[in-house]
């Protein structure tokens, strides 16, 4: 089709498809007129039985924890298939690299404090997830976010230490194969796959919530490291060098 | 106007898929496609608020106390995962696609067609 | 509905058709994220905090940075094959 | 056994996270018997699974938070024999492909091996899951791994542009199904399909049931390549390496089908009392295998052939399933079955085929294969349990599509895959006899190849080969399947039966014995299938003289199908419209 046949057929599709969500809007509770029963029940539930106190986080790592299984794995899936894509782009880039230098001390030290803020943010965010909002997912991309600022504000050469798959490859497989381990461990002890075993603890401390917390850090291991080797591999596809004048 | 949320969250479906559709560049569409996701953030969160309601975390909140649909919000942090995955891995291709090609206009590959 | 809802829907909804229209990807690099931070308050004002943090992580580092380093990639090279 | 469920989602996985995690460390032998003792096992649990679903439906809820008071509130895996039985398949496919894959894949192999892994865990969680959140993300699991190994070969065009038609119309048809979740939960407050079932069937559901479903319906027939979803289907079978076709094409695809049926049965069967839903099914399937057909008989390309003959077969199973009725059901799953191993098999001749000539181009290749009776012999039995030539391969799940199909509906499909298998009968011939002309306009342009493949074991891939066919042509003949079949599809189709079972753990009523004897069929199908068989000899033979000149609906169907992404999706945008339309008034 060229351009203008497609928005001629498109248009009235999408107007169709429009009219059908009308239709179905028409149909749902007025907005704030949840009815539930689902998320009340485990408002009420969820921290009484797992004393974690953030009923989100408990949702995710607990009572749907095979979903968030699945959601590591559809990263960990996409970084592998980043990096199989892009292996013709990332080709050679071991060989000719451009050095360059920081200009100046200042730049340096902001970018330092930066990123020690940046990383501190993310522990924190995954370590209180399970209590406040957060949790190893955000924790994870911000923490990944900071590593990446050293290449941001730094060199080439500064980064160069963080970007080596061998050592993030197995850190991310820990994190994400950890999820199955815990689920596993609960399978081989006679419960159910990912049953909470661990001892609940204090409602609102860092040692309640049993094993969410550690499927929590699980999850903060894979993404960080997930997400630092997707960066990574669409900046080493920037980084290598390319037409005359790069080399 | 209690409809309202609903029908921003068909909006951004709607005009998501007409910029996948017309769009001339992988890298915008790759965008397209993840405002098009956006929509079911907004559908999800909308459907679960609870008029009155505080978030589902229970610090200095009493337990029982009106709070908005939990489940909502975890499905939606699952959602925002895959698009981060899918977008990735779309540039990807794009990037690929670059190279053997020399465009990103979905409209000028014509490798596989009849 | 309070009206922070209906200013967040509103910034919502101008916002997806903005980041559709906006042809230059890095421009609109840039108004996706303004559009995420739509979001994000649209969120928060739904008293979802724990979906706010994360689409603020991902639009805030994540879209940026895969989508900038595409498009750098591709200008690149668009300028390598120029030159020869 | 009710520890077997997870295990076949969590054994892949975790392989796969050991193998892309080791990747670099461990030396390659380690890995693959990382790899093939991780699908192994999958297949032996898988198998174990079918046996102890057998007398009730094998229920695993996840972290053990079991139902209350008919309330569910965790994930379930709610497995009968139909959903068993789709992991056997899935599994026994799979752990072919990987075997296959040894030799035939090089560079970065581990990662796709990973890849594979990580799709067999997601496929066999989706046959399983009794969720729909769930189900959506297994969904994405399989779509972002797919997406990748269709782009396997990034050092050609082709791949990478098969990758992107697919992994885009994929997408917006899977946000599509995000957003009917987001529907279906808001009206009836719990995700359990079990439960959304319960509720469904007290009140009014009116139009947002029905949009639900049909967002939720057109996201799993994009996946399972339905026309005119199914666009991306022949870009991206064409181009992957052929053991990851085997994958796709095999298993995948049907994938969908599944899914349709598993929600249709447990959820909207509720909102449907005259079973109108069906209807619109019976149509879409009888486009879909009539146009798959034809688009075979169309394509040069030989991995392209086979993957519109998995549209159109797709099509008789859709059909089978829009009955909704006892053999309908039955028939597709049969069909699947045999299908899915025949598929798998002919994918894999092909890559033998590739591997000794560097092209799998019909016209380039004619004559070539002369003296590989080997593989000859493979492709003719594939292609005749394909044809459906009675009691061979996909014979009898057709047939039990036909018993409650109407008769135009019957001749309609018949139709489709006598064409599909023409084109596969004419392609041999031209290969394996070098016989018809050596060249004909009607079938397009020739496609850029992808690079030759080096040290492979040719002996190993065609004996994988081999026995994938020859499992998949004596499935029609298997004593008490058809039986087992019929009684799965009972099972499967009981609304209130599943619900009791997940919701309150009540024991289904224990089967009678099973006939082992094989299923016995209509007189209208054996003339049917014999019927077929000949028709596609026929055309086979009539389709190797070259035409002068090419028919203005050959030219219009080429160009429909233009390989731009952005056309894939103004169709899915379309079907889903029509789709919900005719929905809206037959049940309204």
């Amino acid at each position: 089709m060229t351009r203008r046949t497609r928005v001629v057929v498109l248009a009235p599709a999408l107007v169709g498809l429009g009219a059908l969500f009308a239709w179905a809007i028409a149909g749902l509770p007025a907005f704030g007129d949840y009815r539930g029963p689902y998320g009340y029940v485990l408002n009420r539930i969820v921290v009484p039985l797992r004393h974690t106190t953030n009923v989100v986080m408990g949702t995710n790592f607990d009572v749907r924890g095979v979903d968030t299984m699945g959601e590591e794995f559809i990263l960990y899936a996409a970084v592998v298939g980043v990096t199989l894509l892009l292996r013709e782009e990332t080709k050679g880039r071991r060989v000719e690299r451009r050095t360059q230098r920081l200009r100046s001390d200042t730049v340096r030290l902001g970018g330092v404090l930066m990123v020690a803020a940046g990383f501190l943010v993310g522990i924190w965010l995954m370590a209180f997830g399970y209590i406040t909002p957060g949790g190893g997912f955000q924790g994870g991309v911000v923490a990944a976010g900071a590593i990446l600022c050293i290449f941001l504000v730094g060199s080439h050469r500064d980064y160069r230490p963080f970007r080596n798959e061998h050592a993030f490859d197995p850190l991310e497989a820990v994190g994400t194969g950890g999820y199955v381990v815990v689920g596993l461990t609960a399978l081989v002890s006679g419960s159910a796959f990912l049953t909470n075993l661990f001892g609940y603890g204090t409602t609102g401390t860092l040692r309640s919530s049993g094993s969410i917390a550690v499927l929590n850090w699980a999850a903060a291991i894979a993404v960080t490291f997930a997400v630092l080797l997707l960066f990574a591999e669409f900046l080493e596809t920037y980084d290598r060098p390319l037409a005359p004048e790069d080399t | 106007m209690s409809y309202l949320p609903y029908a921003v969250a068909a909006w951004i479906c709607l005009v998501g898929i007409a910029g996948i559709a017309t769009s001339k560049n992988l890298i915008h569409l790759a965008v397209c496609l993840s405002v098009t996701q956006s929509a079911s953030y907004v559908l999800l969160l909308a459907v679960g608020y609870v008029k009155h309601g505080k978030a589902p975390i229970f610090v200095g909140l009493k337990l029982g106390s009106k709070a908005v649909d939990p489940v909502v919000q975890a499905l939606t942090l699952t959602d925002v995962v895959v698009s981060l995955a899918v977008i990735g891995l779309i540039l990807a291709l794009a990037l690929d696609a670059h190279r053997l090609a020399g465009t990103v206009d979905p409209d000028r590959l014509h490798e596989a067609q009849g | 509905m309070i009206p922070l809802q209906i200013v967040a829907l509103a910034l919502v909804a101008l916002g997806a058709p903005l980041v559709v229209l906006t042809r230059d990807p890095l421009r609109q690099a840039l108004v996706n994220g303004i559009y995420g931070v739509s979001l994000v308050c649209l969120f928060v004002v739904l008293e979802a905090p724990d979906p706010a943090l994360s689409m603020l992580a991902v639009s805030g580092i994540g879209y940026p940075l895969v989508i900038v380093a595409a498009v750098a990639r591709v200008r690149a090279r668009d300028r390598g094959r120029e030159d020869e | 056994m009710t520890w077997i469920p997870p295990l076949l989602v969590a054994i892949p996985l975790l392989a796969a996270a050991v193998i892309a995690g080791l990747d670099h460390i461990t030396p390659a032998p380690i890995q693959h018997a990382i790899v093939l003792a991780a699908s192994t096992a999958t297949t032996v649990l898988a198998f174990l699974l079918l046996w102890s679903a057998e007398s009730h439906e094998v229920v695993h809820w996840f972290g053990g938070w079991k139902p209350r008071h008919g309330l569910a509130l965790g994930v379930d895996f709610a497995v009968g024999p139909l959903a068993a039985g789709m992991c056997c398949v899935i599994a026994l496919v799979v752990t072919l492909a990987l075997v296959y894959s040894l030799t035939y894949l090089h560079q970065a192999a581990r990662l796709a091996d990973a890849l594979l892994l990580v799709a067999l865990g997601a496929m066999c969680g989706f046959a399983m899951s009794g969720d729909l959140f769930n189900l959506f993300v297994w969904l994405e699991l399989m779509g972002v791994s797919a997406y990748a190994l269709t782009g396997f070969l990034v050092e050609r065009l082709g791949p990478v542009q098969g990758a992107i038609n697919f992994a885009i119309t994929a997408s917006v048809g899977s946000y599509l199904f995000a957003i009917g979740v987001a529907l279906l939960y808001a009206r009836t407050g719990t995700l359990n399909l079990a439960q959304i079932g319960q509720t469904l069937s007290h009140g009014r559901s009116g139009g947002l049931a029905i949009v639900a479903m049909t967002l939720l319906f057109c996201g799993f027939l994009v996946k399972g390549a339905v026309v005119p979803f199914h666009l991306w289907a022949a870009d991206a079978y064409a181009v992957a390496p052929a053991p990851v076709c085997a994958v796709l094409g095999g298993v995948m695809t049907d994938i969908g089908l599944i899914g349709v049926a598993r929600l249709y049965w447990t959820t909207f069967v509720a909102i449907d009392p005259g079973h109108a839903v069906g209807s619109v099914l019976l149509w879409l399937g009888c486009v879909t295998a009539l146009l798959g057909g034809v688009m075979a008989f169309l394509q040069r390309h030989l991995k392209r052939m086979l993957a519109f003959s998995v549209v159109s077969h797709i099509g008789v199973m859709l059909a089978g399933i829009g009955l909704l009725g006892t053999s309908g059901l039955a028939g597709a799953e049969l069909m699947f079955l045999a299908h899915a191993l025949l598929t798998a098999g002919l994918f894999f001749v092909a890559g033998v085929l590739h591997a000794d000539h560097g092209t799998i181009d019909e016209l380039r290749l004619r004559g070539c294969g002369r003296g590989s009776w080997v593989p000859a012999a493979a492709w003719l039995a594939g292609t005749i349990g394909l044809v459906g030539l009675p009691y061979v391969g996909i014979y009898l799940g057709h047939a039990l599509i036909d018993e409650r199909a109407p008769g135009w509906a019957v001749a309609v499909l018949w139709l489709g895959s006598a064409l599909s298998g023409a084109a596969l009968l004419r392609a041999g011939a031209r290969i394996f006899l070098g016989w018809g002309d050596p060249d004909d306009p009607l079938l397009g342009k020739p496609f850029d190849e992808n690079p030759h493949q080096h040290g492979v074991v040719r002996p190993l891939l065609v004996a994988v080969a081999v026995a994938t066919v020859a499992a998949g042509v004596v499935i029609s003949v298997v004593p008490g399947l058809g039986q087992r079949a019929e009684y799965a599809a009972t099972r499967f189709e009981s609304r209130r039966g599943y619900a009791e079972r997940i919701l309150y753990g009540r024991p289904l009523p224990s089967p009678s014995p099973l006939l082992i004897a094989t299923r016995h069929t209509s007189l209208s199908s054996l003339l049917f299938g014999a019927g077929s068989a000949v028709f596609a000899a026929g055309l086979a033979a009539a389709g190797l003289r070259k035409r002068k000149e090419i028919p203005a609906p050959v030219r219009v169907l080429h160009a429909l199908h233009s390989g731009v992404v952005g056309d894939y999706v103004t169709w899915v945008i379309v079907g889903t419209t029509v789709t919900g339309a005719a929905w809206a008034l037959l049940l309204r």
